[in-house]
């Protein structure tokens, strides 16, 4: 089998397989957002998102866009039948106050102890942290999106962060387009690897050292 | 699909343990969730932490539920109405502890718990034997004392109406507490008039939005 | 003119004259509850109580009462057009954020430098503090409503409160049934006395050294 | 008679004194009073300090503001977009100073204002450089930083409809930071799709009491 790396759409596919139905879930920018094009119709999903929708569907067909009516991206979208809207304050309440089951987000870097980089570049004058420090800490479990390796090839599994933090310790799930590793108290434990991936693949590119679980697998997208 | 509507309010209330740290929602007898408090008080959990604005009266729910020495600890405002004899009675026996909180920041350290602030800082309570033991700490000028939030197990609340997912609206000032206390706890529990279908509430005015609601029950039976 | 001191309805109806149009308020049980009862017609008072009701209106007659609209004394009453509900959080934020215009208190002692105690009697083991000291510390103005004396003569016009304090420099005014006293940074100044009474009646019963206003006079009920 | 309703929002902005610090609700475009903000714009105050989620998009609102050297200081979550031009330009030459705060934190702070809580304790930020210079403290187990009030001269927020009380409702995501802003600030000035008759709006339903409002003006005049 050839080694080819998976897509941002096989990445999302497989994140949502593990949304489990009745699952709150907020979804941050960039691959997460594509979760939701991957989840079972049985499953009924609650999607959160930051400015206070709770509920969000689909993105808005063009001519029933409300401007008053936008996901964290400020792009128009929809409410589902059972959504509401609240104030700042209360949505980050729930964001905040580990009301929110499952968060996806992206990373620069995220460190072996399972601390996350993912607002600012390294050495950047300028960055936005918008929701991400909240939701970062306040999810009951926080998966991150990203690619293995950053363009140049570097390390963005690592020992130690040197990206400005986002949150300590907070990542539950790293998904990547290599592989699936979790954080434990043990340290990072590999579980699945792309189709035709083997752990010693993915640990030539984690610069953390890699415990490979005794049920590792292949993905199934 | 998500369904939180449970058959009975003993279904709904079975699993509490004793030492569980309870929110009631109500301010006096408006918005409490009466049927709720009469299921845990045949369901036997002891040893109950309570959280409530008042102290219960005459000799029915949280207050038949002091006389019954279920409840260890009472946080709350106002223990002293002429109504909360049993509490008064079961205090000065030592079978009770009290913790006296102004009405305001037990709102605020319920409101806290639910949204992930750990302390804050309030003006009220300087300079009154509430502060005792507390930090104290000036801010522009304004003293103010640290309060803690308040998580809980269990909260017990009263809505109006409610859908499947435990979204949630109140009637009149029935809401009080009610809200709040959906915030703070492992498990809400609720007690509401009418159970309508999923989107039949107006998305502007939900005030309690089901990711705080764990079981909806309808007040005298579905 | 004989030496007689106001009635309970006399002194609702004197701070009744201290409320503007406008005005947002907040009542205490006791005196403070009859105030509204002497509000002039003209003037558009709104009514804030602390279970989470602004707009309250009068009691609920007979028959119309619910028993989820109720003032903060536990009673029935009803809601005026332009009322509104809050959860409890929201209602306090009103109540400490200052954004209560003039709130009326009863009071058991006052001491000169406007500290106030009004929840619990001396040497109790037990007491009920509620709304008060939120209350007490959160509106712009505090008005505190009582008898100048208690009933077995003592002095509640004090040097030192020696009763458990409610909160500290809180009270802007006290109404009682022998006079009108303001609290200043110079100290307590008697502004009105009761019809018929002069400000050495007054002084006589009061612990703390009253200043004399220049413009003292007989209150009109 | 209560009646808050302004006949234009150049009256309604009028007494804006330089150096005044401003909340300016919305998210993005969504519950942006714009009309509030160009009225502020033509009037001149200056020296502003700004509390917004964003930094204003392309040359309009308050990036206009910015472009004209009014606004001093800025206090937001996400500066960077890339409609937020002018803002990266005048940060590069100096001209703004940045305060950013993580989201949440900045929605938490602005509610404090509003209920006279001087100070909290929240987890968000621990270990990064927002925590610099601020106490950090834990609470069972859970480090956090303290975080002060953010309390201010002018509120500029939008609603949907309102009231001659300043009652509010909004529209859908239009409500985000406008609700807990109109608590937080000396004069709250809201423009409204619609004003209606008092009493049309459904108690139950209101979301901005009026107590928080000080003057209305209606989008597009009256």
């Amino acid at each position: 089998m050839e080694k080819t790396l998976l897509t941002r759409e096989q990445v999302a596919e497989r994140i949502a397989q593990d949304l489990h139905d009745g699952a709150i879930v907020n979804l941050g920018i960039g691959i997460p957002v594509l979760v939701s094009n991957y989840v079972s119709n049985d499953a009924e999903i609650i999607y959160q998102s930051e400015q206070g929708v709770l509920g969000m569907g689909s993105v808005a067909k063009p001519g029933e866009e409300d401007p008053d009516l936008v996901n964290a991206s400020k792009q128009p979208v929809t409410l589902v039948p059972g959504g509401s809207f609240c104030h700042h304050a209360d949505s980050f309440a729930m964001l905040r106050g580990r009301h929110i089951d499952i968060a996806v987000m992206g990373g620069m870097q995220v460190s072996e102890k399972g601390d996350l980089a993912n607002w600012k570049v390294k050495g950047a004058e300028l960055g936005s942290i918008g929701g991400a420090m909240d939701i970062a800490l306040g999810s009951r479990k926080l998966f991150i999106a990203m690619t293995h390796t950053s363009k140049d090839g570097g390390f963005k599994i690592v020992k130690e962060l040197d990206y400005p933090v986002t949150a300590l310790r907070c990542v539950d799930r790293i998904y990547t387009d290599m592989a699936i590793i979790d954080v434990t108290s043990e340290g990072l434990v590999l579980k699945e690897v792309a189709p035709g991936l083997n752990a010693e693949d993915v640990q030539k590119v984690t610069e953390a050292r890699l415990i490979v679980s005794n049920e590792l697998k292949e993905m199934s997208i | 699909m998500i369904n939180k509507i449970v058959n009975s309010v003993d279904d709904a209330v079975k699993d509490i343990t004793d030492g569980s740290t309870i929110l009631f929602g109500g301010f006096g007898g408006a918005g409490v969730a009466n049927e709720l408090i009469s299921a845990l008080s045949r369901q036997g959990a002891k040893n109950i932490t309570a959280v409530s604005n008042n102290c219960g009266y005459y000799e029915k729910g949280l207050a038949k539920l002091i006389m019954d020495d279920r409840i260890s600890k009472i946080i709350c405002s106002f223990p002293l109405m002429k109504e909360s004899y049993i509490f008064k009675e079961k205090y000065k026996e030592g079978k009770i502890e009290l913790e006296l909180v102004p009405q305001g920041t037990l709102a605020e350290r319920i409101r806290a718990g639910g949204a992930g602030i750990e302390g804050f800082y309030t003006p009220t309570g300087v300079g009154t034997e509430i502060a005792a033991g507390k930090e104290e700490r000036e801010f522009d000028g304004t003293p103010c004392v640290l309060e803690k939030a308040i998580k809980a197990d269990v909260a017990l609340i009263k809505a109006k109406k409610a859908d499947r997912w435990g979204n949630l609206i109140y009637n009149k000032s029935g809401r009080n507490f009610n809200p709040i206390m959906a915030t703070a706890a492992k498990i809400t529990i609720v007690e509401v008039d009418e159970i309508v279908e999923l989107g039949e509430l107006d998305p502007e005015t939900i005030v309690t939005p089901g990711i705080f609601v764990h079981r909806i029950v309808k007040k005298g039976g579905l």
